[in-house]
Parts: C-alpha cells; sequence; structure tokens
C-alpha cells in the first residue's frame, strides 16, 4: 500500500515537473495530449484491462463529451464548469443504459457491437449539422477559466489536463485495489466463478462500462476547451482503434501501462515524421508483434525481456 | 413514389448486397472453424481490387489473366496471414484476436497504401457498360456479372461443405472443434483452410464490385463492416442465410438512403445490426441456442 | 522497474527536443500540408508545388539576397495534428509565417494558435468560414466554395434553368458547399428540389440519383472530391439521366476524367484558370503566372500540375511579395498581406483588405466543360 | 434446507434429466452419485443457477429459488465449487478469497475509488477475515502467491477457501476428489468433515466411491436422467438396481 502511494507521488512529481524542462515548448502542446489520451486509455484500461470487456467505440464517448461540452459553451453560452459534469453525467447515463443490452454480448461480438455503437456515433456528428456544425466542424469553443485564470496557453492546459488526469490515475489505482476492483478481476479471470460468490458480473460490467464513458467525456470536454475547435473526424472509428493500442501496448490492466501506452502513440508520430507514410505500417505491425510476443504489454513484458538479457549475458560470462 | 422507383431501389440495393453476402460468408467460414471474426476480412476485398489493377496497369497481363493471378495472390496472403499472425499466438484470447487481425489489416492497408499509392483507380467492366433497362429500371451488364458470380459461388460453396470430405471435415470443426479433432481431422489444417477459402472469396467480391465502386487501398474498411452485418443478420452460417441478409441489408439501406434520409444510410445499417445482436444474437432466421458455460 | 521505463519514456522525449537544428540566417516559413490520409489529393501537390516555388525563389537569388527555408509537416487530414504542428512551428522552428492547412477543418483548428501567436497564416483550404469573419493573422488563397457556388448559379440563370438537385459528400468540403448552395439559392432565382447527401466511402449513389431523376430538376449540382462524384457521373449514365450534370470545383484535376471515363463527357464545373491556361486570350493578366506555374510543375515532377498545387503556389508567392516590401518579421508580413493588390496568383487574381482576407472575386472561376476527355472553356 | 422437486432438464429434444425430486437436511453431508452422463452435473448447474430447468422447482430453506441467478443465490447462502477449479487465475491466493466475501461487504465503486474512510475499514476487515479461511484450510503460507501458479490439489483448497469465505448456508461440490492423490484425498475428507462441524450443510457429486461411503450421511444416485435411489450409504450399498446400473456400466 506504502509502495503504491510511494510510486504515485514520484509519478505526480515527475508529471509537475515536466514543464520546468521544456520551457513551453512545443512538445508542452503535444504532452497535453499525452495527458488527454492517457486518460482515454486508462478509461478503457478499466473496461478492457480489468473487466475484460472489449470497446471499439470508445472514440464515441470521447467525441460525445467534446461535443456536448462544445455546443453547451459555444452555442448557448453556457459556463464550461457547468457543461463538463453535465455532459459526462449525460454520457455516463446513455452507457449505463446501453450497457444493459450491450455487454450481454461477449468477445467478438461485443466488438463488433460496440464498433457498430461508436460509427453511429459518429454518424450523428456528422449529419445533426444544425447542432454540431457537421463535418465541418465546431468552433469558438471557449477555455476553461477559473476567476480571471483562463486556461489559455500549453503550459496552462498542461496543468490543467494534467491536474484531471492524476486525479484519473489515482481513482483508477484505487479501485484496482478494492472490493469492487476485485470483483472486476475476477469477472475478467473466471465470470461464472465469481458470480457464485456472489459478484453481480452484469450490474459491476455495466458500472464500470458507464464509468469509463464517463472519464471518456471528462477528456472529451478537455480536448473540447483547449482545442478550441472539434470535428467529427477526431471521433472516428481509427480513434477507438488507437486507444486500444495504446491500452494493449501500455498493458492490460495497468493503470501505469496506459500512460505508457499513450505516451509512445502520441509520441510515436514524432519520431516517424522522417518516415511519414510507413507510420500505418508501423502502427498495424506494433499492435500485432505486441500481441504475440508481449501480450502482457510494455508495463511486463520489458522487465521480463530485461531478465532475459540478463540471463543470456550471465550465461555467456560464465561460458 | 412510383413503382419504377422502388424498382429501382431495390435493384440497386440487391447488387450491393450480393457483396455485402460475398464477404459476410468469408467472414462466417472463418468464424465456424475457428471461432474468429476476421477483422481483416475487407482488406482482401481491397487486395482482390487492387491486385487485378497492379496485373492489368502495370503488368499489362490481359483481363482473364489478371483476376486468377489477384485471387492466387490474395490467397496467398490470406494463407500467410494464417500462418504468421493467428496460427503463432500464444494466448488466442477473443480479444487478443480481435486485436491481432485488426493490426492485421491495418498492416495490409498500410502495405498496399506504400505499394500502389493512395489513389483511387478506375477499373474497366467485364463487358460494357451499356445499360439495360428492366421495367423502368436500369442496371449495367456489371450488375448481372455480379449476381451470377455469387451465385455461382456458393452453389461451389455448397458443393464443397457438404459433397467433398473436406468440406464435411470443415462442417465437423465448425460444429465441434474438439470432438474434430478426436475423430482424425486435422482441425489446425482446416482452420488454415478456412482462411485459404475466405479470402480467395474475398478476392473475387473486390474483383467483381471494382468497375463499379473503383479501387483504393481503404475501399475494404466500410465493405468489410457492411459484409459483418450481412453474417449477423444471418447469424454467421455459411450459406444460403448470409446471402439472404446481404441482400436484404442492400436492399433496406438503397431504400433507406432513397425514401429516408441518405445521410443517415450507415447508420441504419449499424442499427439493424445492434438490434439484431441484442434480440436476436442467433440471426434473423436460426433457433435460439441454449446457453452454454 | 516502472519506474525505469517511464524515466526512459522521458528521455526519449528529450531527445526529441535536442534533435532541432537552427539554420542561420534563412527566412523560416512553415508550412501544413495533408501529405498523407484522406486529402492528400490536395496536400500532395501542394507540398511538392510550395517546395518547387521555394526552390525556385533561392534559386533567383532569394528574398533581399536571403534564402527561404520551407519547414513542411503532414497533417493526415487531422485535426489534433495540424495543431500540435502549427504550435511546433512557431515555437520550435520559429517560422515568420505559415501557409496551409490543405482542408477546411485542419485550418478551422489551426485558426486560434494563429490568432493566440500572431503568426500570419496563409490557409488553402476553401471554406469561406476561415476568412470570415475577418480574423486579424489569417488570410486563405484557395476560392471560396461561396464564389463557386454564385458561379454554377450565375450560369444556370443564364441559360434559364432555375430548379437544381443538390447531392453533396457528408465531408467537410460538402457540407461547407451545401451550406452555400442553400444560402445563395434565392439571391439567384433557384429553386432547390430536392437535397440529398452520400458518404466520402459510398460506392453506390444510384439510390440518391433514382430520387433526382423522379424530381422536375433541370440540372444536378454535386459537391465532392474524387471519387464520389465520379461514381455517380457513372451511375446517373446507367439511370440514363438527361439532366444535365455540375460538378464542384473540387474534381478540378484530370484524375476525375480518368475515373469518371466515358460519363464524363459533357459535365460542367467551375475551375480557376489553371486548367485551361492555354486557351486563355494573352490579354488575361493571369496568364504569365498559370503558364510558368504549370511549366516548373513539369519540369520538376514529370506530372502535370493542377488547381490544389496552385493554392500552394499563390501562398508561398504572397508571403514572400510581403516580405519584400515589408519585413521578415510577422507583424510586417501580415500588414503587407493585407495591402496585397492585383496580385495575379494561380487561383486569381487577390485583393487582400482589412475587410476582405480571401481576396478573389467570383471572376477568380471560369465556367469549364468536358469534352472528348479535355477541358474547355464554356462561353 | 434444500429440496428439488421435479426437475426436468431437455437440450434441444435430449432429456437429460427426468422429474427428479430429493431433499438435503440441514448439517448433512449429501453425496450425490451415479455413472457417466446420470446428469449429475446437469443437476448441479441448474440448483447453482447456471442453467435454468425446462421444468421443477428448487426451494431453498423454504423460499423458491428456482431460477434465480447464481449470484442471488450467494447472498442466500448457497455456494458451490467446479470440477475443473474455476480460480482467479490472474490474482493472489489471498485475494481470491477476498473475492468470496464480496457478498459481506458493501462499499460501492465510488466509495471505493475515491478511498472513503469507512471502505478503508471494511477493506481491513476484508483482509484480516479471509486470511482466517486460508489458514482452515491450511493454505495461509500460499497467501501471496499468483493463483495460476497453484499445484492442482492447492488450487482445489483454495476454492474451497473461498467459497467458504462467503459464509454460506450450504455449500455444493462438484467432484472435489477428482484429481487429487490419496494424501489429497484424505485431506479433504477431513476437510469436508470439519466444514459440516461449523454447521454448514454440504453436497458433493463424487466418483470416489470410498470418499462418498465414509463421509457421507445420506446418498442420492442418479441414472439416465432419473432417481434411481437414496438413503444411508449402506442402503445403497446392497441397493440392486444401483449395483446394476453400475455394473451395466463396466466398472
Amino acid at each position: 500500500m506504502k509502495k503504491e502511494l510511494l510510486k504515485f507521488a514520484a509519478f505526480a512529481l515527475l508529471v509537475m515537473l515536466m514543464p520546468l524542462a521544456f520551457k513551453g515548448g512545443y512538445l508542452m502542446n503535444v504532452l497535453v495530449f499525452v495527458g488527454i489520451n492517457t486518460m482515454l486509455s486508462i478509461a478503457l484500461n478499466l473496461l478492457l484491462g480489468y473487466a475484460g470487456q472489449i470497446s471499439l467505440g470508445h472514440a464515441g464517448f470521447f467525441g460525445l463529451g467534446a461535443y456536448l461540452s462544445g455546443i453547451l459553451t459555444a452555442s448557448y453560452g453556457w459556463n464550461a464548469w457547468l457543461a463538463m459534469p453535465l455532459a459526462a453525467v449525460t454520457v455516463g447515463i446513455l452507457a449505463y443504459l446501453i450497457g444493459f443490452p450491450i455487454l450481454k454480448l461477449k468477445g467478438h461480438y461485443l466488438a463488433m457491437a460496440t464498433l457498430g455503437l461508436g460509427i453511429i456515433i459518429y454518424i450523428v456528428f456528422n449529419e445533426t449539422v444544425d447542432l454540431t456544425g457537421g463535418p465541418s466542424g465546431l468552433s469558438g469553443i471557449p477555455n476553461l477559466a477559473i476567476g480571471g485564470l483562463r486556461f489559455d496557453s500549453d503550459v496552462k492546459n498542461y496543468y490543467l489536463v494534467w491536474g484531471f488526469t492524476l486525479a484519473t490515475v489515482l481513482f483508477a489505482l484505487n479501485l484496482a485495489n478494492s472490493r469492487v476492483g476485485r470483483a472486476l478481476r475476477a469477472v475478467h479471470d473466471s465470470e461464472v466463478a465469481a458470480r457464485v460468490v456472489g459478484v453481480n458480473s452484469r450490474l459491476l460490467k455495466v458500472q464500470i462500462f458507464a464509468v469509463s464513458a464517463i472519464f471518456s467525456s471528462l477528456a472529451g470536454s478537455l480536448y473540447a476547451h483547449t482545442m478550441t475547435f472539434i470535428s467529427p473526424a477526431s471521433f472516428g472509428f481509427n480513434f477507438s482503434v488507437e486507444l486500444l493500442t495504446m491500452v494493449v501496448i501500455g498493458g492490460l490492466g495497468s493503470i501505469y501501462g496506459s500512460f505508457l501506452g499513450a505516451a509512445l502513440l502520441t509520441l510515436l508520430p514524432e519520431f516517424l515524421r522522417a518516415a511519414h507514410d510507413y507510420d500505418i505500417i508501423i502502427y498495424g505491425a506494433l499492435l500485432m508483434v505486441m500481441v504475440m510476443f508481449m501480450p502482457g504489454g510494455l508495463v511486463r513484458g520489458v522487465p521480463e525481456l530485461y531478465r532475459k538479457l540478463i540471463k543470456l549475458k550471465g550465461g555467456a560470462d560464465h561460458a | 413514389m412510383q413503382f419504377d422507383q422502388v424498382l429501382q431501389y431495390a435493384l440497386s440495393g440487391l447488387s450491393t448486397g450480393a457483396i455485402y453476402a460475398l464477404i459476410g460468408i468469408g467472414f462466417s467460414i472463418i468464424y465456424n472453424a475457428t471461432g474468429i471474426i476476421n477483422f481483416a476480412q475487407g482488406e482482401f476485398v481491397m487486395l482482390g481490387g487492387m491486385l487485378t489493377l497492379f496485373f492489368l496497369e502495370l503488368l499489362k497481363v490481359p483481363i482473364w489473366g489478371a483476376i486468377p493471378c489477384a485471387i492466387a495472390v490474395s490467397t496467398v496472403a490470406g494463407l500467410l496471414f494464417e500462418r504468421l499472425a493467428i496460427r503463432p499466438l500464444r494466448q488466442p484470447t477473443p480479444i487478443n484476436l480481435v486485436i491481432i487481425t485488426i493490426g492485421g489489416s491495418i498492416l495490409i492497408r498500410g502495405l498496399a497504401m506504400l505499394l500502389w499509392g493512395k489513389d483511387t483507380h478506375a477499373l474497366p467492366p467485364f463487358s460494357g457498360d451499356e445499360p439495360i433497362a428492366i421495367g423502368g429500371a436500369t442496371i449495367l451488364p456489371q450488375h448481372l456479372w455480379i449476381l451470377g458470380i455469387t451465385i455461382v459461388i456458393i452453389a461451389i460453396n455448397k458443393f464443397y461443405f457438404y459433397h467433398t470430405i473436406s468440406g464435411k471435415a470443415m462442417r465437423a470443426c465448425a460444429y465441434n472443434r474438439r470432438a474434430a479433432g478426436l475423430v482424425g481431422i486435422d482441425v489446425r489444417r482446416m482452420v488454415l483452410f478456412s482462411f485459404i477459402i475466405s479470402s480467395a472469396m474475398g478476392a473475387v467480391a473486390g474483383i467483381i464490385v471494382a468497375p463499379l465502386t473503383m479501387v483504393a487501398y481503404d475501399m475494404g474498411v466500410m465493405l468489410g463492416l457492411k459484409g459483418f452485418c450481412a453474417a449477423i443478420i444471418g447469424g454467421m452460417s455459411s450459406g444460403i442465410a448470409t446471402v439472404v441478409g446481404g441482400l436484404l441489408l442492400g436492399v433496406l439501406e438503397s431504400l433507406g438512403a432513397g425514401l429516408i434520409s441518405s445521410g443517415y444510410k450507415d447508420a441504419i445499417a449499424f442499427i439493424i445490426l445492434l438490434l439484431l445482436l441484442f434480440l436476436r444474437p442467433q440471426g434473423l432466421f436460426g433457433k435460439p441456442e441454449s446457453e452454454r458455460v | 522497474m516502472k519506474k525505469i521505463q517511464i524515466v526512459c519514456s522521458f528521455i526519449m522525449l528529450s531527445l526529441v527536443c535536442s534533435t532541432i537544428s537552427f539554420a542561420a540566417d534563412t527566412i523560416k516559413i512553415g508550412a501544413l500540408f495533408s501529405v498523407t490520409g484522406p486529402a492528400s489529393f490536395l496536400g500532395g501537390p501542394e507540398r511538392n508545388t510550395a517546395q518547387m516555388v521555394v526552390d525556385e525563389i533561392n534559386k533567383a537569388g532569394g528574398v533581399k539576397g536571403r534564402k527561404l527555408e520551407l519547414i513542411v509537416y503532414d497533417t493526415a487530414g487531422d485535426a489534433t495534428k495540424a495543431v500540435q504542428l502549427a504550435t511546433k512551428l512557431i515555437k520550435n522552428d520559429k517560422v515568420v509565417a505559415i501557409v496551409g492547412p490543405s482542408t477546411s477543418g485542419e485550418s478551422m483548428a489551426v485558426i486560434p494558435v494563429a490568432e493566440k501567436e500572431h503568426i500570419p497564416l496563409v490557409s488553402c483550404a476553401a471554406s469561406i468560414k476561415i476568412t470570415e469573419p475577418v480574423k486579424k493573422w489569417v488570410f486563405k488563397t484557395a476560392q471560396n466554395d461561396a464564389l463557386a457556388v454564385a458561379k454554377i448559379y450565375e450560369h444556370l440563370q443564364k441559360i434559364k434553368q432555375t430548379n437544381v438537385a443538390i447531392l453533396t459528400v457528408s465531408d467537410g468540403f460538402g457540407s461547407s458547399g451545401r451550406e452555400q448552395l442553400k444560402a445563395q439559392a434565392e439571391k439567384h432565382g433557384i429553386k432547390i428540389l430536392s437535397d440529398d447527401t452520400y458518404g466520402p466511402k459510398d460506392t453506390d449513389m444510384t439510390a440518391q440519383l433514382t430520387k433526382i431523376r423522379g424530381s422536375q430538376a433541370q440540372a444536378v449540382i454535386v459537391w465532392g472530391t474524387n471519387p464520389g462524384p465520379a461514381i455517380i457521373a457513372k451511375n446517373a449514365r446507367q439511370l440514363g439521366i438527361k439532366t444535365p450534370l455540375y460538378m464542384s470545383h473540387g474534381v478540378s484535376s484530370k484524375k476525375f476524367i480518368e475515373l469518371a471515363g466515358d460519363a464524363s463527357e459533357g459535365l460542367r464545373l467551375p475551375s480557376g484558370r489553371a486548367l485551361v491556361a492555354d486557351m486563355l486570350p494573352k490579354s488575361d493578366p493571369q496568364k504569365k503566372s498559370l503558364l510558368s506555374f504549370l511549366k516548373d510543375y513539369q519540369n520538376h515532377f514529370k506530372a502535370e500540375a493542377d488547381t490544389f498545387g496552385g493554392h500552394a503556389w499563390d501562398a508561398v508567392m504572397l508571403v514572400k511579395n510581403a516580405i519584400e516590401k515589408g519585413g521578415d518579421s510577422p507583424a510586417a508580413i501580415r500588414d503587407q498581406l493585407e495591402k496585397t493588390r492585383n496580385f495575379s496568383g494561380i487561383s486569381g487574381i487577390f485583393n487582400f483588405s482589412e475587410s476582405d482576407h480571401a481576396g478573389l472575386t467570383k471572376d477568380a472561376f471560369v465556367m469549364i466543360e468536358i469534352k472528348n476527355k479535355d477541358w474547355m472553356i464554356v462561353k | 434446507m434444500l429440496e428439488v422437486s421435479g426437475i426436468s432438464q431437455v437440450f434441444g429434444g435430449v432429456t437429460a434429466l427426468d422429474r427428479v425430486s430429493f431433499g438435503i437436511t440441514k448439517g448433512d453431508i449429501t453425496g450425490v452419485i451415479g455413472p457417466n452422463g446420470a446428469g449429475k452435473t446437469t443437476l448441479f448447474n441448474i440448483i447453482t443457477g447456471i442453467y435454468t430447468q425446462t421444468a421443477g422447482k428448487v426451494r431453498l430453506a423454504g423460499t423458491d429459488v428456482s431460477g434465480l441467478p447464481p449470484e442471488r443465490l450467494a447472498r442466500l447462502g448457497l455456494v458451490r465449487t467446479f470440477q475443473n477449479i474455476e480460480l482467479f487465475s490472474g490474482m493472489t491466493v489471498h485475494e481470491n478469497v477476498m473475492v468470496g466475501m464480496h457478498t459481506k461487504s458493501t462499499s460501492g465503486l465510488l466509495a471505493c475509488a475515491l478511498k472513503m474512510p469507512w471502505c478503508i475499514a471494511e477493506e481491513r476487515r476484508i483482509r484480516e477475515n479471509s486470511m482466517k479461511w486460508l489458514e482452515f484450510t491450511g493454505i495461509s503460507d500460499l497467501a501471496e502467491v499468483t493463483a495460476g501458479n497453484l499445484p492442482f490439489g492447492k488450487g482445489r483448497m483454495l476454492e474451497i477457501a473461498r467459497a467458504l469465505a462467503v459464509e454460506p448456508q450450504i455449500i455444493l461440490m462438484d467432484e472435489p476428489a477428482a484429481g487429487l492423490n490419496n494424501q489429497e484425498t484424505l485431506g479433504l475428507s477431513q476437510l469436508i468433515q470439519r466444514i459440516r462441524e461449523t454447521g454448514i450443510t454440504v453436497v458433493l457429486v463424487e466418483h470416489d466411491m470410498e470418499l462418498v461411503m465414509d463421509i457421507c450421511d445420506r446418498i442420492v444416485v442418479l441414472n439416465l436422467g432419473k432417481k434411481l435411489a437414496e438413503g444411508t450409504p449402506s442402503e445403497i450399498q446392497d441397493n440392486h438396481e444401483v449395483i446394476a446400473a453400475y455394473l451395466g456400466e463396466d466398472e
């Protein structure tokens, strides 16, 4: 328990000190998105890594948060701090209601159903032109502000977004080592055994689906208020797959893994810019290679590799 | 609303639906033999179209040579996919399989983009493009090709699954993999076969549809998803139910676009998919199955 | 173990920062083009053209004796990436102006960054929203879709066909066009009888066209970029629709004719003059720019230039002229851009002012018709 | 305590169980035996809410619980173990048992994630109480081992410990001795008797006749989906029909 807390404190400290290292350069902006993506992949990880339920429609919840927040503030003049929780609650309720029928499905069927859900949401963004501005997008979304402090620069946004992200990390960590988190992992390992000892797996799955959607929605609101412009293209199927990749690469069920996955995938394009046409291939290959050779993700795979290397080296020394 | 309009919607829908059906059957064959939903199925459709174009335009092979070559290469791609990605999987859980087939589809699409570029290309129709009038509606010769080839493929399928040893063996796998293994059927070989068959079928679908829809490296995504919808409507059967599912989906889409709203056309397909999964996961025509633990 | 990994990832991060080089004494211009992704048909030629123009300028001795340096990033059509890269251009590369992005959505996303950081942005996208209302730091070179709509409607008025059906693609380009088609109809005495859309990935539009066939439309206006309009042209031919088809400027490249084949015969569309440069009279003020652009492009890339590359040509040239006249500070460039008068570019003749940052009139377009798989000016 | 009456189950035209009825007395150890395919496991699955029967009723302490899902039954004090042990293989042994205490704790999702003070207290209680069951089954030294790495016999003990953590009225065990060596079977039989001493009713499906005859108070015999006989071990041993059924199967 103490160790866990210490680890989190170190992580938080690192996050807080980051801006000093970059002095407001361009990477600050990228790191803002690393924060948002970390939040999203933790949200998905709660569902996928803990409860073992796949979703290929999370970009839809992310988009709903962004659009609800954006429309309420830009078109109806709401206060952003009011719009954000309202969006989250709405998305949460929606996910809760749709969760009952959709989580009855298993495996591939669940993947396809959530995918369909994501596409339907995406089509709605595109078609309700009067509300969302359609494919041309919605602009003029205000920045968040506390009193006189407007979050309108990368550094300010960095602290804003990472504040939320750290809260998400803490939320997820607490949940993992609690009665509910254990029950979720139990459902993941053997649903029938979990039910037999009294875990209402169906309700639990729906609950975590809703919680996951709520965090995605919050991330969406943050995205809308930091970007000040949103368009449906950011919330399509591809982004759902990207989120899935983040979670898988980082490591299913690992919160810090989600951060690693999000950071890697958000920063990867920076490294791959020279090979701009190849990035889609590297992406696909990475996904396959990870599942085939490091099914535990980086978080578990790298230490394992490290141990193997040590052993190999040790063996060589002896020889 | 006039009769000839509705007739036109129906005919357009049937020809699109036939493609969905072909892709849907590809999904079902793999699913039945392995329990995998192959998210990369749509990419084989793309490969069929792109490869035909490649042989036709760049290697100057005549069309009757280009088509078999394209099917052959796509089939090899399917074979390699199974051998290199599916078989070596250490933990073949549904989630890992979903992820690996998604990864495979991205990879195949990316390679196609690198090899052939991002442009859309037109492919000549098999036999002219003079419209044929049927009642008040018109179709193209290519539509007849699509319907005809779909029927032929389904007939071949039927023959294969019911009248050949390996087809029967594959049906046995579909019914109970462990039992099939116990009676001496090489299940892994059947899995490989299922990938070969469905990638070949995907390629055929891509080839016959290409003259109408044109080909691009990313054409497989939406077609693949629609094909899956067709398979779900048909209850993942590898026979006539999926064909009906595909045709139904095509006609509903076309009617939806014409009579309700063209913008929500795709949403209609996916709403049907969700409703079916919620209410009748065994497909529109299947009998309910007892839940197994 | 986990901590080590986190530390590692941050080390990688800092490596990225340190690899940025600083070349001395060049004037840096940033460029954001959608070289990959769904809008690569815009971004590809735009990147080629921009690089080509900068090379030509440098070959001719640069601007005021200093060389230009073009820093191009690929946005892949993604608004989020576009914003990140705009920030990168401004903060890390310290550019004095940005040309691009290629699409309207990305441009709208990047505008707040340019406005906040006070860097002039010359967008290559078409939507009227980019410069209307006028934003202090934002200009654009692609013809407004509003102008294209006006050109088609005027043409229809002239030939007295006022009942139209519209069929637009449901992406940024199509929805912006649809908005304009609906907004301007009344002004030109046009009645829209049916209003349909199709998806950018759709492969069969006979349903929409059948519906249109059932209406009394005298003309069908299709708003989209390849390959949709080509499929529509083929579908219309299949259905035997005799109503004339009008396309948007979004298909004004040879690719469209190649895709639609015989079905493209007789289609009309508004287009920039680049497609028909050799048919223009000698007196046309744009002719000189056009011919040099086409020739350069042919020499550099062994391919035919299209109007899309022209947007980048205009953008780079406008910035270059502004630097020549004023200084190389972002503010000076902005001020000089706004003072641009009678600049004969590829897309038209630009006249920027305090109240107009798009700078073109509908004369930037000519109506052209496809005859024998080539472009003809409609008289 | 537990009463089944007229249970029938039909799978796609095949009758797996045909009007099976019997009662189980509180505090007894009851064995359900029968040749392969007799329908024992199906019966267990029906009683524990995993299958829903075609006809018939299950009553637990007088209330009708037919068709209730397993999680509801667990709250009513009915719990089971599985033939091929079902562990939460990714979690530690201790955590496995802690999940067993799910019904005996109440903190909700939000309270857990926000670490409310009452949750921390409850968590401590769960942690301590669950150790008790590990000690009861004699695997407390393995508390921090990942369950997936346990040897089969220990896994069986863990599954029982986890079921006991539910603090049930009645526990159903599906072939608990399967896969155990003699030593382990002996331990198991002692454990079952100790469980009964704490007042929990035990029902087991078992193939190991020696074990059944040794510890059971009553035995129910199923054959081909029907109840063949019911009685004390000695009554069953003398029952001709039972002997015929077993001999007919060549066992």
